[in-house]
């Protein structure tokens, strides 16, 4: 591992003031998107993603949907000035490629997709500002945005990233974590199933440091997962105002 | 097949669309509007972090974010002294039911180009500035994100895009021996003249009735859509994209257009003088 | 803009002898393709178009077809030796793009698409030599292809360039006029309807520059025009020579 | 589209699949496995001539061969004094009746992507003993080619492409007027540290049933499946592909894992010593 | 997916296509020519003004214009001290109503590459003439653009990039500070023998009969398609295009090109010979 | 032509101690690759092509299915370690896509595609290692994966090369010959049809040269189709003994 241009982690405080177990500001917006069927905003500190929902909606070209339930397909993808130095190639690398396919992965056991034969619905991730952890924050905002979207779901999966980082294991990483730890454990969790739907890990890690990351994991997903609700709540709150008056 | 047009497509209701068109036939909008306003804008600029210079503009319910980005490459052959602008779209899939996954279309491809020729011919950047030294100079990226697609793509993109150079930092450049390296911890301003600041106002027909800001369904009904790009006075660029228009109907196009570019400029200028309260 | 090699008018008289209102030598031959249904050589000076139509045809994939009009398609492309100095590299570029759509949309409201529901019309154009004024010569190919093919139209598109010269406005660039002229303005007219369908404007003009090149563009297609009806005249006049004898 | 997930749709009948989970259930499975028992594993190294490091591993029917190339090339700008691991997978239409042509679609990019990981953070490759001049390193492909699938690609790929690693020779580095050019005629060891070699054990789920080294028929027909790669007493990699698990199920997971690792390894070793023996 | 083939359909009515054969099976053609006997033909060089070189080759009513652009480049590692050829192919869309749009399919690469062994193999390019200094050598690009198909693409595009080579004109080079640039103003013969000229002629089989220059229709016809290249009295290159042969049958085609060799070499030499009547 | 490193002929001897019309030794495996229908690994001294076909099965998309025959496809590709020098770029080739056509109308003649109406038939083609003769190994390969999947056909197609070497005309060029040589001629042969199906030159050749050298391949192809035949009757031996005992 290289070393970082600042010491990480010190007297049990990270470079950002942060406690190992402590999440970055979460901040939540369900139905940014005005065209889309469902949207969210989520950022983690000053990773950003806007997730939209289109569908359910016919399958083109038809021999690629299924008789017995609907097709989700999902795109992440980065913005080109979404990165810290040199501007990214807009056309999708490889790991935007595997990204896209473990995000589905960790969506599908959430929604009902035999409650929608022959359709398809299309979650498109875009990561604006990416400081760390921007799967995690995707997760987050691609739930949300299938719930805005009146998508049957049996429960959010929400995303979190663990971290090892001099020895001790971290909650959410940022960028600079995220560049030069010991280990990266990005994880999707869904909080009343205690289902794991999300997991892949990097790095150099004992059972023990791995399980108790995974601890760590759920404890912040439960916490992001209360700020989702309110978010969720407070959309349909404000909505209900609109429609009943306050 | 992006090397033949049209590509995709993109669809209206019947009754939707005679619907439209009578009202404006009428001298209404579907939204309420006056042919000659514009629907509420809003420009922030610095709400990218990770971006060199950054803008966001809503028109209405069109979102785009504009994100500069500075590297260092050659210059153009024909212009050794001059530094390189590249304005590139995305039209994300986010935007509309329309939009399809892959490389830009012809669509994200005509509206980079018309903002960058607005850009490019009205002195608005000063290239000389970026030059660094013989065969290097400053390559300046403005990448324009359409987040939702609610019509006039063109005039919020060329806003986004002149809003987040204005609001742009030049890192320092740093030689070292494997060759020369941006340092982002020493920046400076971006050479952009603001009084020069190119403004984009797109024009619509129907029948006769001329009106400005089309939202995505009007666009969609109209017989004749053209786009102007002032700076100063002069006319720095022009597009039609849809339709027909007679000569009568050009001159009365451009006289609305310069009413639509005082409300833009206006919101481009609050949007510079008071980033801090803009910025996110 | 940069200075130009040689003077690009001096007197009133261009580079090439020509005054500013004055066309390049217009050459027209319809019909030059055989396997198309219809096409079209133009050359405006050193600049060549080919254009070719197929169709009205069957459009595959079928849901890509329109059920209350036809789907015209259109291809402007440049030959690899078609330009001066370099070799043009063969994969559409930026600008090919941007070109094809505006010639489309430029072609469209002369075209009786309503005639045609379900079906598709291809038009492609291929710039062998390119001197300036490329757009406008393919526009002129693009029509006459078109009514070669005997499909319905309201009038030709005629396509002609204006463009701003050391403060003269003047009509028809030519390639060098064209790399360093204050401004560029391609136009499509037809000429019957008295309406613009192509436009394009790049540069820096005056309202009153803007308007005179017009009016001059307008004079321009109104004598292409006329090439244009000689040139579909004298190739039916040849087939009716061979049909019933001359 | 490749740039969209899923890519391409695989099939199982309704009625095999209830097969197999009803077999499942019962511990048993259709081919009479126990569930924490590996199909036959044979690995033998040095099959490709033309490569500069070559392994082939058969799992089952299962069948991957590896092959290693060394070029080279700039280091990143990260890691001047290292060379370069590039880890690529193409699953031959060869492999099953899904496979689609075209460039690697998201499976095979995942297949390569987690083997890199593997190899990557562990020290198995010594990456600054790639090291050649300021500015210029060893460059290494690994190219997997997956000429059958019947499943558990990730374990046979890994073991395909950790044992070409490690029969793999570096040619000379002549240098040229001209530059740097490869002697081949002249070679070292590759500088790996086989006590480090990763090892990728997949487990799958059905039910609350888990079981190691799935067919490709018992892969469509999970509730789960995670990849866990181990060196030494290290989790070097984690990806979990399909389906969700408790806690508790990762937990339990992880031990079978390790049993399977230990089957896996042994073979790995046979061959690396015996390589004469495998050899074509 | 142009890598697999066969890339698109072409097709030809079964009626008509029985007709055709009927007729050659009594040794009559659709057209009324003999067996051995070749469409009009015409050439006609320095069609293409900003082309370095160019031909036009009409053969009855198949149509085809090479151009060829010299360039600054690289030579092969191989042969450092030889310039480099690249023949490239494409069929407009114009051409055929089965053409579509997209980068050159297999039709269009075997064309190019049938042409390019042609002229690569017989000496008809002085290659070490085309080097200019270490490292460096002259590009020279020969592009095929196929306007028209009404069968035989192979021996008229042959035709085409012979004879724009020999009209061709190797720009001077200037050495500046910045590199090496090409300089149109002064220019040299392309060096080329004209002696060793190479020429393609195409045999087409029906039952046991054999033809020279196909139609587009006849070419959907055949039981087999074998195109021979010739370079003063050697064998330059073969390709079997479709069906198959019997050794007798390949002795018998061999022979029945020698003659359409004569034929298209006489076109060649007088296009070569006048360049001046046939310009533009 | 350039200079071998070494003498590629000597006194009638090969560089690799062959005589001129000799064959390097040829592996035939049939039924390697499990999923397929059919396969066949065919190795001609360290040239190693393994085929595998799927088929017949439906068209998609249908549109490009024939009412009267089957399509079949074949696609002819090298891995990346397959090359003596460099890391092949595993992107198709022009090379490769030439092939690819070439070979399926070497293997069309010989497949009865009237009886498969509106399927089609993959032939994929993959070199493992390249010493000269590719295309040849892979045309054996291809065929013998044919017949493996029980696919109708009039006949094999054996594919062999010849070359002119030093003004010998060889057979069975190796990687070495191939670069070197004066004169390259892959041929496919039906041995019982006696029949070339596919036909290729290169270099500079007499008219003697070449037809000697179509009748030294003749040789080879009967040669090979000798190992074939025994190939496949192994493979059916040993099912019927695996199904009745031995």
């Amino acid at each position: 591992m290289k070393k970082p241009p600042v010491p990480l982690i010190r007297d049990g405080v990270r470079a950002d003031g942060r406690a190992p177990d402590q999440m970055r500001e979460v901040k939540i917006a369900v139905g940014a998107v005005s065209n889309a069927d469902g949207s969210a905003v989520v950022s983690y500190g000053a990773t950003v993603a806007v997730a939209a929902v289109y569908g359910p909606r016919e399958m083109h070209p038809r021999h690629l949907s299924l008789p017995d339930r609907g097709v989700m397909r999902v795109r992440y993808h980065m913005a080109p000035f979404s990165t810290k130095d040199e501007r990214k190639n807009p056309a999708p690398s490889r790991r935007e490629i595997e990204i896209s396919k473990v995000l589905r992965e960790a969506l599908e056991p959430a929604v009902m997709l035999e409650q929608y034969s022959r359709a398809r619905i299309d979650v498109f991730i875009e990561i604006l500002q990416a400081d760390g952890s921007t799967r995690a924050a995707s997760l987050t905002a691609a739930s949300l945005a299938l719930a805005d979207a009146g998508v049957y779901m049996r429960d959010l999966v929400i995303g979190v990233s663990a971290g090892l980082v001099d020895g001790t294991v971290v909650l959410d990483l940022s960028g600079i974590e995220d560049q030069y730890c010991e280990g990266d454990l990005p994880v999707g969790y869904m909080p009343n199933l205690r289902q794991f739907t999300l997991l892949q890990l990097d790095g150099t890690w004992t059972r023990e440091q791995f399980l108790k990351a995974l601890e760590l994991a759920v404890r912040g997903a439960e916490y992001v997962y209360q700020r989702a609700r309110e978010a969720l709540k407070g959309k349909y709150m404000s909505i209900a105002e609109e429609v009943y008056g306050s | 097949m992006a090397s033949i047009s049209p590509y995709g497509k993109r669809f209206i209701s019947y009754l939707r669309r005679e619907q439209i068109r009578r009202l404006v036939a009428g001298k209404y909008r579907v939204d309420g509007r006056r042919l000659d306003q514009l629907r509420d804008v809003e420009v922030r600029v610095g709400v990218i972090s990770t971006a060199d210079g950054s803008a966001e503009v809503r028109l209405g319910k069109t979102h785009v974010v504009a994100g500069v980005k500075v590297g260092v490459g050659q210059p153009f052959p024909d212009a050794p002294d001059e530094g390189v602008l590249v304005v590139n779209a995305e039209v994300l899939p986010h935007a509309s039911p329309y939009t399809e996954i892959g490389p830009p279309d012809e669509f994200a491809i005509e509206l980079a180009r018309v903002v960058d020729r607005g850009i490019r011919h009205c002195g608005y950047i000063d290239s000389k500035s970026l030059f660094i030294e013989q065969g290097r100079v400053y390559v300046v990226w403005v990448d324009l994100c359409v987040i939702n697609d609610d019509g006039n793509l063109t005039d919020a993109a060329n806003l986004a895009a002149v809003a987040a150079l204005a609001s742009a930092q030049l890192p320092a450049v740093a030689k070292e021996e494997a060759g020369v390296r941006l340092d982002r911890g020493r920046r400076a301003k971006m050479p952009v003249d603001p009084g020069r600041a190119p403004v984009a106002v797109s024009v619509c027909k129907i029948g006769s009735v001329l009106f400005l800001d089309p939202t995505f369904e009007e666009e969609l009904s109209v017989d004749g859509k053209v786009t102007f790009t002032f700076s100063q006075d002069r006319i720095v660029a022009v597009q039609k994209t849809a339709g027909h228009f007679t000569y009568q109907e050009i001159e009365s196009a451009l006289d609305l257009a310069l009413k639509g570019r005082d409300a833009l400029l206006s919101a481009l200028r609050s949007a510079l003088e008071s980033p801090g309260a803009a910025g996110q």
